[in-house]
């Protein structure tokens, strides 16, 4: 489909005069192009992170896709989700803290051993103790406290910090476990910030 | 010249280069006799630098003012300002006790100009912030805990 | 079971508002702080540097940049960067207040672009640079912003640039919607101006420049581009690029009328 | 060789006002490059602020002081046209002397 633009798009070019018009076609392949040409390799950023997957080309417009498209999106990637190998859920909420805390990991800058913090709270809420903390995302102040922790909730937590998208195509959260932002280990240290009745989440 | 001045001298500590400098006429001498307190800047406690100020344990009091914010946006940039309504105020200082060093500042006020400044501060970490007066030769003290908050993306 | 549901409803409906009250007097108290900063901007450190190198011999050519055209005539800088980006006759494309003054150094000096382009921030030409956009950008400031859109190009790079700005990509899906796509969004306590509105793009757009207390430096307009793109995640976007042109398009465009409070002074 | 500062003094009611910013990194000596070096301390230790000839304010700094330090105080007398000179010096020997008329 796209493949099939190029050959007109060219010719059109030669033709065209300076001040014609592009259509919007015209300039969803110029915009392409612009992200491709505009951006470099700097350190673990490689190029190809200016390509789109799927999902992500259809949450690029102010508008939200169909919802058609959105709950076929999200078909695809509660498949992604995997679950704890152990069938352990809770890790250890002091160091759920700190990765919620760091927004460090996957720029330019870093190297790519490096442990990626979570950022969790760049957009959300989480302890009673942080002021500090962003408004994107929902409150999640008192988390396990208000929602308790039916299995139910346990895994719909799980599967959200794994693959946010899964529940919502267009969400802002990252996926932290399908893109390999957080390691499974890191997820279940989360969940227990999250869960745990002695994290400052539920503790005042 | 004060004893501390002497004492430092005599270390040859960084003023060495000050002495010099002066010496070759390229800075006013009044600048240079300005004496750095080495000791206070280095010290490592409250204590230890009150004791380097000699300040001792200076009391607290209602006419030393700090004006500063309750939660800075940033610790690199901390806004601090002191005024002293006491009679003869002499020095100001600043300082922040969970700093590695925690003299930030220190102002002589010769007679003439108010006991009124302000500066700017970095803070590592939430803080008392202290401002000591000397005022008739006595010291007195003001603190004040500043917040810091972590911001922006984090990366 | 629905009785339960409606305890977590008032539950959750309690804890917004506690929250609410807590994050209004820690906005208070943030907004308290930016007041008592305001006052002696270091951004004026660079201008002073800025205004002495515009008037500078330097490059191969020895010359200085007093007749550089920022698009009101040879060496007018007073409202100068309130109108940019905008086309440019004599090299026939959209240029923001960086590109041109690469376009000057080039011509007039003799200074090669890549020096810039392919340099480092905070050092060589791109700190020379910093200075030059800092004097560049305070003789606009209190001016409105009034940029041209009547080029078709500048139509197209409007065009581009929004979909720049919804472009999702890279390990966390981000783009730069994600943050600056709503209203009252903050990350951490930094208040995220909505940039797809008038109010917001004027709030954004018109107080960048800006010196940053967070690491003491002068962020030009590009450089806050970049670290948007790092933040982001994507690969790092090439300086004076299309797409950095193409996105200072769509936010000026949008704050077209507001206010030029620059060099501005952030976190 | 030191950048200049930027001084404003302005007379009002009998008190002026002196208002300072100086270009210095202010370096710590507790904070490590990207190789984790330690980058060496460097920063201004002592300033003083003259009003014409006389010595209206002598001040010791810390590293603790903000990168492009701040300053402001106020001392009595001074009128428009008068003499505002500010010197600093810094650890490592270098320094900077500027000075502006009262507004």
């Amino acid at each position: 489909m796209k493949m099939k633009l190029i050959v007109p798009l060219a010719l059109a070019a030669v033709f065209a005069v300076p001040v014609h018009a592009a259509s919007s076609d015209e300039l969803d392949m110029k915009a392409r192009e612009m992200m491709k040409d505009s951006f470099k390799e700097t350190g673990i950023a490689k190029k190809h992170r200016m390509l789109q997957l799927d999902f992500q080309e259809a949450c690029s417009q102010a508008k939200l896709p169909p919802t058609a498209v959105m709950k076929q999106i999200e078909a695809e990637q509660m498949k992604t989700i995997k679950w704890p190998s152990d069938g352990k859920y809770y890790g250890d909420w002091k160091e759920g803290e700190k990765i919620a805390i760091s927004g460090r990991g996957l720029t330019w800058r870093d190297k790519a051993d490096a442990e990626n913090g979570g950022g969790c709270y760049n957009c959300h809420q989480l302890s009673h103790n942080e002021i500090s903390y962003g408004t994107i995302g929902p409150s999640l102040l008192e988390y396990g406290k208000l929602r308790g922790n039916s299995d139910e909730m346990v895994k719909y937590t799980w599967g959200k910090l794994w693959n946010a998208k899964a529940y919502n195509a267009c969400s802002n959260m990252p996926r932290n476990g399908d893109a390999e932002i957080l390691t499974e280990q890191q997820i279940k240290h989360l969940m227990a910030y999250l869960f745990d009745p002695e994290s400052p989440v539920n503790k005042r | 010249m004060n004893n501390q001045r002497r004492a430092t001298l005599k270390a040859g500590g960084g003023l060495g280069m000050l002495g010099l400098l002066a010496a070759a006429g390229l800075i006013k001498p009044e600048l240079a006799e300005a004496a750095w307190n080495k000791g206070a800047f280095d010290a490592k406690t409250l204590d230890a630098a009150m004791s380097a100020m000699g300040a001792g344990k200076p009391m607290e009091s209602a006419d030393v003012q700090i004006s500063a914010p309750d939660i800075a946006e940033n610790g690199a940039v901390v806004p601090v300002g002191v005024v002293s309504n006491l009679p003869n105020t002499e020095q100001i200082s600043i300082m922040i006790e969970k700093n590695p060093n925690m003299l930030a500042a220190s102002f002589d006020i010769p007679a003439g100009t108010l006991p009124d400044v302000q500066t700017r501060v970095k803070m590592g970490q939430t803080s008392d912030v202290y401002a000591v007066v000397k005022a008739d030769g006595k010291f007195y003290m003001a603190k004040k805990e500043i917040k810091v908050t972590l911001g922006g993306c984090g990366g | 079971m629905r009785n339960a549901l409606k305890l977590v409803a008032v539950a959750v409906a309690a804890v917004v508002v506690a929250g609410t009250a807590t994050a209004q007097s820690t906005a208070d108290d943030i907004a308290k702080y930016r007041e008592m900063i305001a006052d002696g901007n270091p951004a004026e450190l660079y201008e002073m540097q800025g205004e002495e190198l515009w008037r500078t011999l330097r490059g191969p050519k020895k010359a200085t940049l007093e007749k550089c055209d920022l698009g009101m005539g040879p060496g007018v800088v007073k409202g100068a960067s309130a109108r940019m980006p905008r086309y440019f006759k004599d090299t026939g494309m959209v240029q923001d207040l960086e590109s041109r003054l690469l376009t000057c150094m080039e011509t007039l000096q003799g200074i090669d672009p890549k020096l810039v382009i392919d340099g480092k921030f905070n050092s060589g030409e791109r700190k020379t640079m910093d200075a030059l956009v800092a004097y560049v950008v305070t003789h606009s400031k209190g001016d409105a912003i009034k940029v041209d859109m009547s080029n078709p190009k500048m139509k197209e790079l409007y065009a581009l640039g929004e979909r720049a700005f919804y472009y999702r990509a890279g390990p966390m899906d981000f783009s730069c919607a994600t943050c600056h796509g709503e209203d009252d969004k903050r990350i951490r306590l930094q208040d995220l101006p909505n940039l797809t509105t008038h109010k917001g793009a004027a709030a954004g757009w018109g107080s960048w420049p800006a010196y940053r207390v967070s690491n003491s430096q002068f962020w030009t307009m590009q450089h806050r581009l970049n670290d948007c793109f790092r933040q982001q995640r994507t690969a790092e976007p090439i300086y004076a690029s299309e797409v950095t042109i193409a996105l200072s398009v769509y936010m000026a465009a949008k704050a077209n009328g507001g206010e030029v409070m620059t060099p501005g002074l952030k976190r | 060789m030191a950048n200049p500062m930027r001084i404003r003094a302005a007379a009002k009611e009998g008190v002026t006002e002196v208002r300072v910013l100086m270009s210095h990194v202010m370096e710590t000596g507790q904070r490590k490059d990207s190789s984790g070096a330690l980058i060496p301390a460097h920063f201004i230790t002592e300033l003083t602020a003259k009003h014409n000839d006389k010595v209206v304010l002598s001040a010791q700094f810390g590293a603790s002081v903000s990168t492009n330090p701040y300053l402001a105080f106020k001392f009595n007398g001074g009128a428009k046209g008068d003499k505002v000179t500010v010197s600093w010096v810094d650890n490592k020997g270098d320094s900077r002397s500027d000075e502006v008329q009262v507004s």
